[in-house]
C-alpha cells in the first residue's frame, strides 16, 4: 500500500484544495506544500526501507484492473525507480516553494495542476504494467500543458501546442506499439494476455517485431529526453514556462524518457537495442556536443540552461546504450544529478528573474556584489554542472565516459569535448552574470539577497549535490541489482556488451 | 414482458403530446419532470432485463437480448441527459417544450426498436420513426432560417439515404428470400461470397447507413444540420441517432450478413480512415464551435467504424474484438459529446448565436466549473488518459491490431494527434486568452446537474473501465 | 412472349419515359403529373405480379395523397420564380460514377442473374392469386407483422406532429422572425466593427435580442 | 411465373438510377424530393417481384410499410419546405439556401 499511498497522496491534496476559496491564497499554498512535504517524507521512508541487496521489485502491489483484458494495477520499485521517486517528491515541493510569491494568478488551479503533475510522474516511475504506465505517462502531459499555457510567458500558446503535439504524437505511436506487444506476447506465451513488465520480459520476440516496436518507443521516449533532433520543443517550453514548470520539466519530465528506455526498450527489446545501439550512440554523441555548442551562443539565460540540458541528457542516453554496468549506473546517476543540478540552476535563474524580470545575459552583471549568498549557492550548482570532481555532476559523467570508452573510444573522445565546452559556457555565464559591471543600473535596487524560503529550498539541493559528489556509493548501492538485471536481460542476445 | 421499456417510452410520448395540448403555457416546464421520470422508469425496467435469456417477441420482429439492453441503456441515458440540458435553452429561445420532449420520446422509441429489431421490416420502420422525429427536432426553431435550412438538408439527404438503404434491403431480401436477420444469415452461410449481387447489396447498404452515421464521403449534410439545429437537438442528433444507426449497422452486417464479413471488412476499414482523416483536417479550420463539434462527430464515426472493420467472425467469445470495442466506444462517446454540446448550449443560451470560439474567451474565469468540465470533455475526445475517451480509443486500437490491421491502428493514432490540435484550441481559448466580460451566464440546476453527470461519467468510465468493458463484452451479438 | 409479359413491357416503357420526364421537366407541376403516371404504370406492374392489394394501396397513397400533397405545396408557394433560373447542377464529377453505377446495376439485374441458386416457387395460379390477396396480407399484418404495423401508426403520428409543428403558426412567427434577423444583423455589425470583440461600454443588447 | 423476374428487376433498376440522377442533378427541392419518391418506388417494384418469385408475402408487407413511411416523410418534408420557403420568397433552388456554408 505504501506505493499507492505515495502516488495518490497528491490526489488527497487536490480533494483538500477543491472546496477552498480561491482568494485564500496562503491557505492553498500551505496545504499543497504540506501534502508534498508529506509525500517527500514517505519517499525518504521508502528509501530507508528499501533493501539494497535484493534483486527484483519491492513493495509490489498487484491487483486486477481491467480484468477482462488481462491488464493489472501492478506497482513496484527497484533501485532505479526508487531514486527517481525520491527526486520527484523532492523537486515537487521545491517547485511550489520557488513560485511562492511569483504566482499570484489563479493560485488554486496552479496548485491543483502541480499536484496532478506529481501524481502522474510518480505513477510513471512505479507502474509495472505497460498500460498503467501509459496512462500515467499521458496524465503528466496535461497539467504540464496547462502550467506552461496559463502561467507561462508571452509566446506560451505556441510553446504549449508544440510541446503537446510533439509528445502526444510520440506517445500515441508508443500506444500502438504497446498493444502490438500485448498480442505478440499472447501469441508467444500460449495466449496469456498481459502487459506486465515482469512477464513481458520472459519471452523472446523476433527481431523483425522488435525493430518497429523499438522505433515506436523511441518516438515517445526520445522526444521526452529530448534527444537531438527531437529536442526543438524543449527550449521553447522552458523559456515560456514559469520557474516551477521549468524545474519540473528539466528535473523530472526529461527523466521519464531515460527511464522509459531503461525500463522498457532495453530489457524487453534486447536485439533491437543492439541493432540500434550504434545509431543511438551516434545520436547521443551529437546531442552531447550540439547541446554544448548551442549553449555557447545563447543570449537568454534560461535558454542557455535549457540547451545545457540537451547536452547532459545526451550523456544519459550514451550511458544507457553502451550497455555496460559503468555506463548504466552512470546514466542513472546522471539523471539523478541532472535533476538536482539543472533544477537548481533553473531555480537560481528564477530567483533573479523574479526580482528584475529580465533574463538577457547582456543586461545582467555584478550580481555577486548585491547577492553574495546567492552567488555562493549558484557557484556550487554551476561547478557541479561543469563536472568538478567532488560535486554530483562529476560522478555521473565520469562513469558514463568510462563506460563509453569501453565500447567506442571515438564517442568517448567526442563527448569529452562537451565537458570542456560545458566548462566554457557555464564559467562564462557565471562570470558574465556575477562579476561584470551591471549595465542596467536600476536593477541594483531590485537585487536583494536570498530570502529565508529561498535558502530553505536551495539548501537540501546543495547538501545532496555535495553528498553525491563526495560519497556516491550511498546512491550507487541502490543501483547495482537493478543494473545487473537490466544488463542480464539486454545481453541475453549477446552483442554490443561483449564487443 | 420483453418490450416493457419501449412500452413505457411510448406511453410517455403520448402523454407528453396530450399534456402539451391541455396544459396552460406557464405550467409546461413541468413536462421536463415528466419526461425525466418516464425515461428513468424505462431505464430501470431496461436494466432489470440485463442477463435474462435472449428471447424473441412479436413473431420474430424484435429480440430482447443483452445487445438490446446495452443500446437501450445508451439511448435512455442520452434522452435523460438531453432532457436535462434542454429546458434552459428552450426557455431562452421560446421553443415549444411539449413538442420537443414528445418528439424526443418518439425518436428514442424508434432508436430502441432499431436496436431490438431482428427483421428487416421492423428495422426499416424503426429507423424511419427515429429519423422523421429527428428531422422535425432539427427544424423546431422554425422562426430561425438556419434551423429550417438544417432541417431541410437533413431531411433531403436522410430521405435519399433511406431510399438507398431500403433498395439495398430489397436486394438482401432478393438474394436470400428472407427478411428475418437470422434466417438471412443462415442462407448466406450456404451461398458463395463472391456473388456480385451480394457485393452490390453490401455497397448499397453501406452507403445507406453511411449517410445515417455520417461517413465520408456521405457526410455533407452533417455540419449544416448540426450547426443550424437548436443545440439540444444537435446534441441529441450527434449521439442518439448515430448510436442507433450503428446498432442497425451491427444488426444488418453482423446478425444478418456476418457470413459475408470478409467481403466488407476492408471496405469499412477504408471508409473509417477516409472519414477520420478528412473530418479532422476540416475540423481544424472551423471557427464555429458547433461546426467544429460536427466535424469532430464525423471523425468519431470513423473511429467507431474501426470496430466493425476489425470484427472477426468466430470471435464471439473473445474479449478483444471489434464489436465490444465499438460498443464501448459508443458508450463513452455518448457522455463526452453530450457534455460538450451541453456546454455549447449553456454558453449560447444567453445570446443570439454565441457559437464562435470568441464566445469562449476566458470562460475559465467567467465560469470555472463549466470550463473544467469542458476541458474534461475536450481531453476525453482527444483521448487523453485516464479519461473515458482514451480507453475507448485504446480498446479500438487493440481490436484493430488484433485483427491484423496495424495500419488502421496507426491511422487512428495519428488522427487522434491531429484532433488534439482543435480540441486543445478550445482549452486555449478558455484559459489562455482574455476578454472583456460580456454576456452573463445564467444558472440552471438542470444543465448543471447534467454537466456533473456527464463529467463524472467521462471520468469514472475511464478510471474504472472494467465493469463497462464487461457490459459491452456481455452485450455483443453472436456472429 | 405471353400476354402478361407484353403488357409488362408496354407499361415499363411508359414508366421509364414518364420517370425521365419527372426529373427533366422545368415545371415541377409537370413533374408531379408524370410522377403520378409512373405510379399508375407501376401499380399495373404490381397487378401483373399478383400484388393486387399493394397495387391499390400504391395508387391510393401515392396518387391520392402524396402527389396531391406535392401539388398543394406548389399552389401554396409561388414556384414561378424558381423556374426562371438554372435548373441543373454542375455535378459531372458526381454524374460519372453514377453512370458507372447505372451500368453495373443494369448489368447485374438483367444479365446473368442467378439468385443464389434458390429455386423459384412454382406457384399455381390459385396460390399466386392468394399471395397478394387482402385476406393473406391482413392475416400477416395482424399476426407476424403486428409490431411494425403499430410502429407505422406512430410514424404517421410523428408525421402529423411535424406537419402541424413546422408549417403551422404562420402569422405569429413573422414578427418574431423579423426580430431575430435584426438581432443577428446587429450582432454581426458590432462584431465587424470591434474586430471580433465587444467593448464593455457599448450597449450590447439590441432591441429584442434576448427573446426570453 | 408469367412475367420474368429479370424484367421487373431491370425496370426497378432503371427507375432507381433515374431517381438517383434526379437527386444529384436537379436544383429544385420539390423535384429532388420527387426523385426520391421514384427511388422508393423502384424498391417497391423490386420487393413485389421478389415476393412473387419466392412466393412469400414478406416482400409485399415490406412494400406496405415503405408506402406508409413515404407518406409520413412526404408530410414532414413538405412541411419543412413550406416553412423554409417562407424565408426565401420565390425560390425553390436547393443551392440558394446558403446561410449555412455547405
Amino acid at each position: 500500500m505504501l506505493l499507492s499511498l505515495i502516488v495518490f497522496l497528491p490526489l488527497v491534496g487536490v480533494a483538500l484544495l477543491l472546496p477552498m476559496r480561491p482568494e485564500n491564497k496562503s491557505l492553498l499554498r500551505v496545504t499543497t506544500l504540506v501534502v508534498m512535504l508529506a509525500d517527500c517524507l514517505l519517499s525518504i521512508y521508502l528509501l530507508l526501507a528499501f533493501n539494497q541487496s535484493a534483486s527484483g521489485y519491492q513493495f509490489e502491489e498487484n491487483i486486477p484492473w481491467l480484468g477482462s483484458l488481462g491488464l493489472r494495477y501492478h506497482l513496484g520499485v527497484d533501485g532505479l525507480s526508487v531514486l527517481l521517486l525520491f527526486l520527484t517528491t523532492l523537486l515537487s515541493w521545491i517547485a511550489i516553494l520557488s513560485t511562492w510569491r511569483a504566482v499570484q494568478l489563479r493560485v488554486k488551479e496552479y496548485m491543483i495542476a502541480f499536484l496532478l503533475l506529481e501524481l502522474g510522474m510518480l505513477g510513471v516511475f512505479v507502474a509495472l504494467d505497460l498500460f498503467l504506465f501509459y496512462v500515467f505517462w499521458e496524465i503528466v502531459l496535461v497539467p504540464m500543458y496547462v502550467i506552461i499555457g496559463v502561467w507561462g510567458g508571452p509566446r506560451k500558446i505556441y510553446a504549449t501546442i508544440k510541446f503537446f503535439l510533439f509528445t502526444f504524437i510520440g506517445s500515441l505511436l508508443m500506444l500502438v506499439a504497446i498493444l502490438a506487444l500485448y498480442f505478440e506476447h499472447a501469441g508467444l506465451a500460449n495466449g496469456v494476455r498481459t502487459l506486465d513488465v515482469t512477464q513481458l520480459g520472459n519471452v523472446h520476440y523476433p527481431l523483425a517485431f522488435q525493430i518497429p516496436v523499438f522505433l515506436a518507443f523511441f518516438a515517445a521516449f526520445a522526444v521526452k529526453v529530448p534527444l537531438w533532433p527531437l529536442h526543438t520543443w524543449l527550449p521553447d517550453a522552458h523559456v515560456e514556462a514559469p520557474t516551477a514548470g521549468s524545474v519540473i520539466l528539466a528535473g523530472i519530465l526529461l527523466k521519464l524518457g531515460g527511464y522509459g528506455f531503461l525500463r522498457f526498450s532495453v530489457p524487453l527489446l534486447p536485439e533491437a537495442t543492439h541493432y540500434f545501439g550504434p545509431l543511438m550512440l551516434t545520436l547521443a554523441t551529437i546531442a552531447v556536443v550540439y547541446g554544448a555548442l548551442v549553449s555557447l551562443v545563447q543570449k537568454d539565460w534560461k535558454k542557455l540552461v535549457a540547451y545545457s540540458s540537451v547536452s547532459h541528457m545526451g550523456f544519459v542516453i550514451l550511458g544507457i546504450f553502451v550497455l555496460n554496468p559503468q555506463g548504466l549506473e552512470g546514466a542513472i546517476l546522471e539523471m539523478f544529478n541532472h535533476g538536482l543540478l539543472t533544477g537548481a540552476l533553473f531555480l537560481c535563474v528564477g530567483i533573479v528573474y523574479e526580482r528584475v524580470h529580465d533574463r538577457e545575459l547582456a543586461h545582467l552583471g555584478g550580481i555577486a556584489r548585491y547577492m553574495p549568498v546567492y552567488a555562493a549557492f549558484f557557484m556550487v550548482f554551476m561547478l557541479g554542472s561543469v563536472g568538478l570532481p567532488g560535486l554530483a555532476g562529476f560522478v555521473g559523467e565520469f562513469l558514463v565516459l568510462l563506460g563509453t570508452f569501453g565500447v567506442s573510444s571515438l564517442a568517448g573522445w567526442i563527448s569529452m569535448t562537451a565537458i570542456i565546452l560545458a566548462a566554457g559556457y557555464l564559467l562564462w555565464m557565471y562570470a558574465r552574470v556575477m562579476f561584470v559591471k551591471l549595465n542596467t543600473e536600476h536593477y541594483a535596487a531590485e537585487l536583494v539577497d536570498l530570502r529565508a524560503h529561498e535558502v530553505a529550498y536551495l539548501l537540501p539541493l546543495l547538501a545532496l549535490v555535495i553528498w553525491v559528489g563526495v560519497y556516491p556509493d550511498t546512491w550507487l548501492n541502490f543501483l547495482h541489482p537493478a543494473v545487473s538485471h537490466i544488463i542480464a536481460q539486454a545481453s541475453a542476445a549477446g552483442g554490443l556488451a561483449a564487443r | 414482458m420483453a418490450v416493457l421499456p419501449e412500452v413505457v417510452v411510448t406511453v410517455l410520448a403520448m402523454l407528453l403530446l396530450l399534456l402539451d395540448a391541455v396544459l396552460p403555457e406557464h405550467r409546461k416546464s413541468g413536462l421536463t419532470w415528466l419526461a425525466l421520470l418516464g425515461f428513468v422508469v424505462a431505464g430501470a425496467f431496461n436494466l432489470y432485463q440485463w442477463g435474462s435469456p435472449a428471447q424473441s417477441a412479436y413473431g420474430g420482429m424484435v429480440g430482447a437480448d443483452n445487445f438490446t439492453v446495452f443500446f437501450n441503456t445508451l439511448f435512455l441515458a442520452t434522452a435523460i441527459l438531453v432532457v436535462l440540458m434542454a429546458p434552459a435553452y428552450l426557455r431562452e429561445r421560446a421553443l415549444p417544450f411539449g413538442e420537443f420532449y414528445s418528439l424526443l420520446s418518439f425518436a428514442v422509441l424508434g432508436m430502441m426498436f432499431t436496436a431490438a429489431s431482428t427483421d428487416l421490416i421492423s428495422l426499416f420502420v424503426s429507423i424511419e420513426l427515429m429519423v422523421i422525429a429527428v428531422y422535425i427536432l432539427a427544424g423546431l426553431a422554425r422562426r430561425e432560417k438556419r434551423s429550417n435550412e438544417a432541417s431541410l438538408k437533413y431531411f433531403l439527404l436522410g430521405a435519399f439515404a433511406s431510399a438507398i438503404l431500403v433498395y439495398g434491403m430489397s436486394w438482401l431480401y432478393g438474394i436470400t428470400g428472407q427478411t428475418n436477420l437470422a434466417k438471412i444469415a443462415g442462407v448466406l452461410k450456404a451461398t458463395s461470397l463472391d456473388n456480385p449481387l451480394l457485393l452490390m447489396t453490401i455497397a448499397l447498404l453501406a452507403v445507406g447507413v453511411g449517410f445515417k452515421v455520417a461517413l465520408v464521403p456521405f457526410h455533407a449534410w452533417t455540419p449544416d444540420a448540426y450547426e443550424g439545429a437548436p443545440t439540444p437537438a444537435t446534441a441529441f442528433m450527434s449521439v442518439g441517432p448515430k448510436a442507433a444507426a450503428f446498432a442497425a449497422l451491427l444488426r444488418i452486417f453482423i446478425s444478418a450478413m456476418g457470413p459475408a464479413q470478409p467481403d466488407y471488412s476492408l471496405l469499412f476499414a477504408i471508409l473509417a480512415v477516409l472519414t477520420m482523416t478528412l473530418a479532422n483536417v476540416v475540423a481544424i479550420q472551423q471557427n464555429n464551435i458547433k461546426r467544429m463539434l460536427a466535424y469532430s462527430s464525423i471523425a468519431h464515426s470513423g473511429y467507431i467504424l474501426v470496430g466493425l472493420a476489425a470484427a472477426q467472425p468466430g470471435a464471439g467469445s473473445d474479449q478483444v474484438a471489434g464489436i465490444p470495442a465499438l460498443m464501448f466506444y459508443l458508450f463513452v462517446y455518448t457522455f463526452m459529446t453530450l457534455g460538450a454540446f451541453a456546454i455549447v448550449a449553456y454558453v449560447q443560451a444567453g445570446q443570439v448565436t454565441g457559437e464562435s470560439f470568441d464566445d469562449y474567451r476566458a470562460l475559465g474565469r467567467r465560469a470555472p466549473m463549466t470550463a473544467i468540465a469542458m476541458t474534461l470533455f475536450m481531453l476525453s475526445l482527444t483521448g487523453v488518459p485516464p479519461l473515458a475517451g482514451f480507453f475507448g480509443k485504446a480498446y479500438l486500437i487493440l481490436a484493430a491490431v488484433h485483427s491484423g490491421m496495424a495500419w488502421l491502428a496507426v491511422a487512428m493514432a495519428v488522427n487522434s494527434a491531429i484532433s488534439a490540435y482543435y480540441y486543445l484550441r478550445v482549452v486555449v481559448v478558455m484559459y489562455m486568452s482574455d476578454t472583456t466580460e460580456r454576456v452573463p451566464l445564467y444558472r440552471s440546476p438542470f444543465i448543471h446537474s447534467m454537466l456533473a453527470v456527464a463529467s463524472l461519467a467521462t471520468f469514472f468510465v475511464g478510471v474504472f473501465a472494467d465493469p463497462f468493458l464487461r457490459f459491452a463484452q456481455g452485450a455483443t451479438l453472436g456472429f | 412472349m405471353n400476354a402478361p409479359t407484353a403488357v409488362f413491357i408496354v407499361l415499363a416503357a411508359v414508366a421509364v419515359v414518364s420517370s425521365l420526364n419527372v426529373i427533366l421537366r422545368r415545371n415541377p407541376v409537370h413533374s408531379a403529373i408524370f410522377l403520378a403516371l409512373t405510379i399508375l404504370c407501376l401499380a399495373g406492374e404490381f397487378v401483373l405480379l399478383n400484388a393486387e392489394f399493394i397495387a391499390a394501396t400504391e395508387v391510393i397513397v401515392y396518387a391520392g395523397a402524396i402527389i396531391v400533397l406535392f401539388l398543394f405545396t406548389m399552389m401554396l408557394l409561388d414556384i414561378r420564380g424558381g423556374m426562371r433560373t438554372r435548373q441543373f447542377q454542375n455535378q459531372f464529377g458526381l454524374a460519372a460514377p453514377i453512370a458507372v453505377l447505372l451500368v453495373a446495376l443494369l448489368g447485374a439485374a438483367v444479365g446473368a442473374i442467378n439468385i443464389s441458386g434458390l429455386p423459384a416457387a412454382a406457384l399455381s395460379t390459385l396460390q399466386a392469386a392468394q399471395l397478394g390477396s387482402v385476406q393473406n396480407l391482413g392475416q400477416e399484418l395482424y399476426s407476424n407483422f403486428l409490431l411494425p404495423f403499430e410502429l407505422a401508426s406512430l410514424v404517421l403520428t410523428v408525421g402529423l406532429i411535424g406537419a402541424i409543428g413546422l408549417a403551422g403558426h404562420g402569422a405569429e412567427d413573422r414578427e418574431e422572425q423579423v426580430r431575430i434577423e435584426e438581432a443577428l444583423e446587429f450582432d454581426t455589425k458590432v462584431r465587424a466593427k470591434e474586430g471580433g470583440h465587444l467593448e464593455p461600454e457599448e450597449e450590447l443588447v439590441p432591441a429584442g435580442g434576448h427573446h426570453a | 411465373m408469367s412475367v420474368p423476374l429479370n424484367y421487373a428487376l431491370a425496370l426497378a433498376a432503371v427507375l432507381f438510377v433515374t431517381g438517383l440522377a434526379g437527386v444529384i442533378l436537379r436544383r429544385n427541392i420539390l423535384i429532388i424530393f420527387m426523385s426520391i419518391e421514384l427511388m422508393l418506388n423502384a424498391t417497391n417494384l423490386n420487393l413485389v417481384a421478389f415476393s412473387r418469385y419466392f412466393g412469400n408475402v414478406n416482400g409485399q408487407i415490406f412494400v406496405f410499410f415503405v408506402l406508409v413511411v413515404a407518406a409520413a416523410e412526404a408530410a414532414v418534408g413538405l412541411a419543412i419546405i413550406v416553412s423554409l420557403v417562407r424565408h426565401y420568397k420565390d425560390s425553390l433552388n436547393g443551392d440558394e439556401f446558403n446561410l449555412l456554408k455547405g
